[in-house]
């Protein structure tokens, strides 16, 4: 096979050089701006914090399997779940996420490398330092409880929890700095994603023509452009507040508190959009090649997801039905909330449709996409109970609101990731996966998700809200709250033998060959791994499937787009 | 403009590794860093930062630093194949490419001239009931505008029927757009049955609407839940219902394609189905 | 009428969380007030939508899932290529619409219900304040303060005497929920709310702070007393009057400590001199069921135990160990337990 | 059949946007967002003081500088404009302008915080209105600041004789920017002078 003579750059090509030490390879990572590598980078960095965030996961379960349990101390509990969604959020789902996109969109489309490869190389570590600064925590300072200066006024930070006042130390300016800091490195990744699609497409890949994911990270990005910069001017003002004696969110010199949370919700929630919309893309690049069909309905789908960026930005109230705004401004988020319904509905149906028909091979990838669909059924609905403002008086701030949203991060985002890598991972290392592992992993992980999430919606509809270290004996929540952390050690098996797999198979696995899926985008077309340089000649497209009129050219698809 | 390009085709042109960024990164970071321990940190990181600046401005003003990379010749690429060359295909077109039938159909035009005809049909029948037997026009439009009412059940008769313009605007709203909704849906939905689409719309649809409604009016519309006389009512959606259906019936010629497949009347695009388009006209 | 059937068809599909009062005391699907009802009416034809919309769509998935996937004997061809359609497209955004209005629709009249109710002039007035970790509750119209419990009169749906919460804060956001009399409402700083309940049974009903406010967030519990409009009174009539005087001896003793220790800086007993604001009255103490908000049961060893190291109870809670000497702590627990 | 790759020979021209104007305005998008925050927040407390100096005992409209700021605008395009047209001595003068013209403003801006701080006793953390007041300003005045550096920077290579009619695209990028530090101080202004007082 002509591959093997490529002389290849990447991981799998350092046979043809003699074997580099360990500092030259450190040296080689520290200076890189190949935006595969960085992807890479960031898909370890985070795998590396999703096992951290998932520690801290199962210190908050243990801690609550039982009532008036003493597994940690009320202190430690609450840095735990501040400590644990953060993470989770800024530095396990954001750098994955924006790892995959790094390193698939320029090879998407067509192009060398992202338009801004230092930028790159920066906003990566931006974002590195930043999560580790946010650890450093455990370290620095002593804090008001010992346990160092790790934050513990929550992911949202409210005021004035958070004010010098009822916060002191410096465990809220952890939080306040390090997503600063990693807020910067967000903001240049989103502007490069954004230059790369819309400047560095290769000839005849019309907008109209770009694969899903490209678009999808394209609206994210710019997505993001309008909404991570408020958390960045609601953190300058917190810091304003706490260093320079600024009265933002001091309601004793006539300031709002409320206004804290409007700037939060503002970014929190387009945020969590952020974080779902690269997933659809992953679903809408492995669903049609699995079923053997293009994706049903394409310029719905993009005219969709745009719909869903737009709207997303009117949502963010629907976190604060509680907090007292008048019955008109709750009647608009309902509104605008369910709203958001409507297009989320279309994309299912057209992934449905593009089911419909086919052939549907159930690889690992298309087995945890199908998870991922019918999962994200179930919490989008979740979602519209949330989104019925007088529903959401009974079950906002309840474990049926952390049921919802684990059910769609866990249930959505985290099968579609691992939808994700067992389709990459054979372009990114050259080896296949190894299929025995993965059943394991599959099965292992959808019964241990189903036995934590599935019953964590009992307790909230019981009357249990968040953030408690324990809990009374006589609310019916006890045998709930138990067999949700049961689930969470089944996760954590599965887990580690999916890490266990990447790094088995990275060694020992299958080899892979370009294209081991028969796809039909262009990362297919060059080798496993690519070369640095991507593609030996820039390619020319005509069509949304340039692999796919390459091997059908009695049926191209440019004769019907 | 790719400027690897012009370089002779065993080599490309990469941005050349450069330390600048992690180093500007962890200076920006130590100046942040300093405020939650001391100022020495943020004074290291100051001069880091600034001298990450300065590497980077180099890097790439006043001209970009790259290395070349060789890369293969064309020809050593890897090829393109596939296990699975043949493709099924609908024959669909191909039987009906001489009979010249229309086979564009435009559901959503259609649709909305239905839906509006029969929200006219919908609105007569039940401000007929009003005057019949409430002696007054505005009696159904404000029980409909009574949906956003809170505590609409202690409004008093005579409230109900008289004029009240917001009242009137509501309901029109609700009316109107409600109209043109399920008139999409039956432009959309009755050519896929070509052989009874008046039954289906006119009678069964509002029938089975109805029924849902009867289920839940209490909790969507209390007042009207309560004052809502059923006969009346289906008989009016089974107006709105034959009216629309008719209209979208004749604009879309339904009856002359009972013979198509069901495929080509649910619009499903496909090779089979899809004129092919010119390879000298296609460019976009 | 149709609702009752309806209801009692939803009470029967959720009858695993139907009341059974003891075991499940915050169940929200077993509301007792207007609010609760309201919200639990529109609760169920909410989950009765969206599990019609699940039950279609859920099978439409697993059909496909099964239907399509490629057989044993297949026959090597790709499948039909179909791009879309325009049609379907509009079909499952119209029907999506039309259900998001009817949602819309009947959420807002429910939100005007609860938010805009009109105050009738029966209505009982109580201040809420929220501090970290305690309820403080003030009830202006009839001029006494108490802590932690609160109590109100039942309510006639005929002839109704609702329950008007203003909701304040004296530090961090709180929230107020008490799920089986109305949904929560918060209570933030330099932010005034309100909410109403109008229970229409007595009993005690349960429930806790939902918007975490630091450290001890977990143990602010709520302990609403429905009273008959008979016991309410007798209730007011005794947090208003003022604590006998206390009979010599080791109360006394127990107020001597209680009045130069720093307890008078943070606990007001009326008709003495201590009348400080951080922490709950202690006047009508030996009337609640339990201490530090439902952290403990009200009895003579666990208020000892609270006043000498409060830590042991409620790590975190803002009252510090006061360090007396067991002699002085059995006085003042003395003392406190004439506290009726 | 291998990959598509032929780079056709006389193509139907494919061009896309130019990556650093895209990349620009990305970025002003994202400032554009954090701006409006602060423009809320002071819109939101404006008159919510609960004590101390209020905008209209205190603030002194600054025609001046912002004549000059604007005016900064003009000749950078300007400058520009110049370049392109290789015409170096203009464009050098063109370039020191706009420079002077924002530091001008910069040092305006200097003097009012003086004159608020010494004189009227106005700091951050006097009252909502300091606060909002010199968060508002300050973030405006500390992306003017960034800008100035750029533009010095690129005023000291270009009395160098560095500078040359090639790197016009990287100073349009750049003037895009200053462009829109501009039209951020004019809403700026507008909320704080104008509506404000
Ligand atoms: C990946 C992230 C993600 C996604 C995609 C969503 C999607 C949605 N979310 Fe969720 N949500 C979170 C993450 C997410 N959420 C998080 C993290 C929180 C809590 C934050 C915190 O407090 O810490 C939260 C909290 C949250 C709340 C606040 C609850 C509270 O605190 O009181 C609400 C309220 O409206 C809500 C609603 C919704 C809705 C309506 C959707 C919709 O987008 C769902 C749309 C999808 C469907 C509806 C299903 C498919 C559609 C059809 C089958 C068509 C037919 C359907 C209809 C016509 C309705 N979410
Ligand atoms: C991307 C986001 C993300 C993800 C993936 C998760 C994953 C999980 N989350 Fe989390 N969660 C959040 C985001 C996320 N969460 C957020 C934002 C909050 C709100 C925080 C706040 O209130 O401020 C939250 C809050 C939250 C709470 C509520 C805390 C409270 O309110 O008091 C709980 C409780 O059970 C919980 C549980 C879990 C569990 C069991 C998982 C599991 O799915 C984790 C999967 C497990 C692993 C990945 C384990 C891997 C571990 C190993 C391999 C090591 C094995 C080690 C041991 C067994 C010791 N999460
Ligand atoms: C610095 C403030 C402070 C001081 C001094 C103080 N307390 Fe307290 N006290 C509190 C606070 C705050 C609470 C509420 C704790 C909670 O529930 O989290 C409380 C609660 C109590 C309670 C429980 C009240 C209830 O209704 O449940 C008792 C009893 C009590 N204190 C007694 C005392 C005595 C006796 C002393 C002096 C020997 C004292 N306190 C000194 C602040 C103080
Ligand atoms: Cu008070 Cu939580
Ligand atoms: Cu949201």
């Amino acid at each position: 096979m002509s591959s093997e003579s490529l002389p290849i750059s990447g991981l799998a090509g350092l046979e043809t050089k003699p074997r580099p030490t360990w500092i030259e390879v450190l040296h080689e990572w520290l200076v890189t701006v190949d935006h595969k590598k960085l992807g890479i980078m960031y898909i370890v960095y985070a795998l590396v914090f999703l096992v951290v965030g998932g520690v801290e996961a199962t210190i908050l379960r243990i801690q609550l399997a039982i009532p008036h349990a003493h597994f940690v101390s009320p202190q430690v509990f609450n840095r735990m779940f501040t400590m644990h969604g953060t993470t989770m959020i800024f530095f396990v789902a954001m750098p994955v996420l924006f790892g995959f996109a790094n390193y698939l969109v320029p090879l998407m489309i067509g192009a060398r490398d992202m338009a801004f490869p230092r930028l790159n190389a920066f906003s990566f570590w931006l974002t590195a330092f930043g999560g580790l600064l946010l650890y450093f925590s455990f370290l620095g300072g002593d804090g008001l409880y010992g346990a160092g200066s790790t934050p513990d006024v929550g992911w949202w930070a409210y005021a004035p929890l958070t004010s010098v006042a009822f916060s002191r130390g410096h465990s809220t300016d952890y939080w306040t700095i390090s997503l600063l800091v990693s807020g910067f490195g967000t903001i240049g990744t989103a502007v490069n994603i954004v230059a790369t699609v819309l400047s560095m497409r290769c000839p005849g890949m019309t907008l109209g023509k770009m694969p899903l994911l490209v678009w999808l990270n394209l609206v994210m990005s710019g997505m993001l452009l309008f909404t991570i910069t408020p958390l960045t001017a609601a953190q300058l003002m917190l810091m304003i507040d706490r260093y320079m004696g600024g009265h933002f969110f001091d309601t004793q010199a006539g300031g709002s508190a409320a206004i804290w949370m409007h700037f939060f919700w503002i970014f929190g929630h387009p945020e969590v959009y952020v974080l779902i919309i690269p997933c659809f893309a992953f679903v809408s690049e492995i669903v049609p090649v699995f079923s053997r069909k293009p994706i049903f309905g394409y310029p719905i789908m993009v005219a969709a997801t745009v719909c869903i960026g737009f709207v997303s930005l009117s949502v963010w109230a629907h976190h604060m039905y509680t907090i007292g705004m008048t019955s008109y401004e709750n009647a608009f988020f309902v509104l605008t909330t369910l709203a958001v319904g409507v297009p989320t509905g279309i994309k299912i149906f057209n992934w449905l449709g593009t089911m419909w028909g086919g052939k549907i091979r159930y690889e690992l990838p298309m087995m945890w996409c199908l998870g991922f669909l019918f999962q994200f059924l179930i919490a989008g609905l979740t979602g519209i109970m949330l989104g019925a403002a007088p529903f959401d008086w009974q079950l906002g701030n309840s474990y049926f609101v952390v049921a919802h949203f684990h059910y769609v991060i866990v249930g959505g985002i985290l099968f579609a990731l691992f939808g994700a890598f067992y389709y990459w991972f054979p372009k990114i290392t050259g080896k296949m996966l190894d299929k025995k592992l993965g059943h394991w992993h599959f099965w292992l992980f959808l019964f241990g998700f189903h036995m934590t999430f599935d019953f964590m919606h009992i307790p909230g509809l019981l009357g249990m809200p968040r953030r408690i270290y324990t809990y009374e004996a006589g609310r019916g929540w006890a045998i709930w709250n138990l067999i949700v952390t049961i689930g969470v050690f089944f996760q954590a098996v599965a887990v580690l033998m999916f890490v266990f797999n990447m790094i088995h198979s990275y060694f020992r696995g299958r080899v892979a060959g370009n294209d081991p899926w028969d796809a039909w985008t262009l990362e297919w077309a060059t080798s496993s791994p690519p070369p640095e340089y991507n593609f030996a000649v820039i390619p020319e497209v005509k069509s949304r499937r340039p692999l796919w009129d390459l091997k059908h050219p009695e049926d191209p698809d440019w004769k019907y787009e | 403009m790719r400027p690897h390009e012009t370089h002779p085709k065993d080599q490309v042109e990469l941005p050349a590794p450069t330390a600048w960024p992690v180093i500007l990164a962890f200076g920006l970071t130590l100046v942040f860093a300093g405020l939650l321990t001391s100022a020495a940190v943020s004074a290291l990181g100051a001069v880091l930062t600034l001298a990450g600046c300065v590497g980077w401005f180099r890097q790439v003003l006043p001209v970009q630093q790259h290395e070349m990379v060789p890369a293969p010749h064309v020809a050593e690429a890897a090829p393109v194949v596939t296990e699975t060359p043949d493709v099924a295909r609908m024959k669909v077109f191909r039987d009906f490419h001489r009979a010249r039938i229309p086979i564009e159909i435009y559901p959503a035009a259609a649709g909305v001239k239905g839906g509006l005809a029969g929200s006219v049909a919908m609105a007569v029948l039940a401000c007929l009931h009003g005057v019949i037997s409430h002696g007054s026009i505005w009696f159904p439009i404000n029980l409909l505008a009574a949906i956003v009412f809170q505590n609409s059940l202690a409004l008093p008769e005579s409230y109900i029927n008289s004029f009240h313009p917001l009242l009137l605007l509501v309901a029109s709203l609700l009316h109107i757009v409600t109209s043109i909704l399920v008139g999409l849906l039956y432009g959309v939905m009755l050519p896929m049955f070509p052989r009874r689409p008046i039954i289906l719309g006119g009678l069964i649809a509002p029938v089975l609407w109805s029924g849902l409604l009867y289920t839940s009016l209490g909790i969507i519309n209390p007042l009207l839940d309560q004052r809502i006389e059923w006969s009346w009512f289906v008989a009016s959606q089974i107006g709105f219902g034959v009216v629309a259906g008719l209209v979208v019936v004749r604009q879309q010629r339904v009856k002359t394609r009972q013979f198509m497949p069901l495929a080509v009347l649910a619009g499903i695009e496909a090779p089979g189905i899809l004129e092919e388009k010119d390879e000298r006209s296609e460019e976009k | 009428m149709r609702s009752t059937t309806w209801a009692v068809l939803a009470g029967a599909l959720f009858s695993r969380l139907a009341p059974a009062e003891a075991s499940l005391p915050t169940n929200i699907f077993a509301p007792v007030s207007t609010p609760a009802q309201l919200v639990h009416g529109l609760s169920l034809f909410v989950l009765t939508v969206t599990g019609v919309i699940f039950v279609v769509v859920f099978s439409l998935l697993a059909y496909s899932a099964i239907k399509f996937r490629r057989r044993p004997d297949d026959d090597g061809r790709e499948p039909f290529q179909i791009y879309g359609s325009d049609q379907l497209e509009l079909a499952w955004t119209v029907i999506p619409i039309i259900i998001v209005m009817v949602l819309f629709l009947t959420s807002a009249r429910v939100i005007h219900t609860v938010q805009d109710a009109r105050k009738p002039k029966s209505a009982i007035d109580v201040t809420v304040v929220g501090h970290q970790f305690w309820w403080e509750f003030r009830y202006p119209q009839y001029g006494f303060v108490t802590a932690n419990e609160l109590h109100v009169p039942v309510s006639d749906p005929k002839h109704p005497t609702p329950t008007y919460l203003k909701l304040l804060s004296a530090d961090t956001d709180h929230s107020f929920w008490v799920p089986r009399l109305a949904g929560k409402t918060d209570l933030i700083p330099n932010h005034p709310n309100e909410m109403w309940i109008d229970p229409h049974e007595t009993g005690l009903f349960l429930g806790q702070c939902a918007q975490y406010c630091g450290t001890q967030h977990a143990k602010m519990l709520l302990r609403v007393y429905v009273q008959s409009r008979e016991d309410f009174d007798a209730w007011v009539r005794s947090q208003q009057q003022a604590p006998a005087p206390v009979s010599p001896g080791d109360a006394a003793a127990g107020q001597r400590v209680f009045q130069s220790t720093a307890c008078i800086n943070c606990h007001a007993v009326s008709g003495t001199n201590a009348n400080g604001k951080f922490g709950p009255d202690l006047t009508h103490l030996m009337s609640r069921s339990t201490i530090a908000s439902g952290a403990v049961p009200n009895t003579p060893a666990n208020l000892r135990g609270w006043i000498g190291n409060p830590e042991t109870f409620k790590p975190g809670s803002l009252m510090p160990a006061m360090n007396l000497t067991p002699k002085e702590l059995d006085e003042v627990t003395t003392y406190l337990l004439t506290l009726h | 059949m291998t990959l598509p790759q032929t780079m056709p020979a006389a193509p139907e021209a494919w061009t896309l946007p130019s990556k650093g104007r895209v990349a620009m305005f990305s970025f002003i998008v994202a400032e554009t967002s954090i701006f409006t925050i602060f423009v809320v927040a002071y819109l939101f407390y404006l008159g919510k003081s609960l004590s101390g100096p209020t905008p209209r005992q205190v603030l002194e409209v600054p025609i001046f500088s912002t004549i000059c700021l604007l005016s900064s605008s003009i000749t950078i395009h300007l400058a520009v404009h110049y370049l392109r047209q290789a015409k170096y001595a203009a464009f050098k003068l063109a370039w020191f302008l706009t420079f002077a013209l924002g530091a001008i403003f910069l040092i305006g801006t200097g003097i009012e915080w003086n004159k608020l701080i010494t004189v009227d006793g106005l700091t951050i953390s006097t009252n909502l209105f300091g606060t909002t007041y010199y968060s508002l300003v300050g973030l405006h005045a500390s992306h003017v600041t960034g800008g100035l550096i750029a533009l010095g920077i690129v005023l000291a290579l270009a009395l160098a004789g560095k500078v040359n009619e090639k790197h016009e695209h990287h100073l349009d990028v750049l003037s895009l920017y200053w462009h829109f530090v501009d039209a951020v101080w004019v809403v700026v202004f507008t909320v704080v002078y104008v509506i404000g007082r």
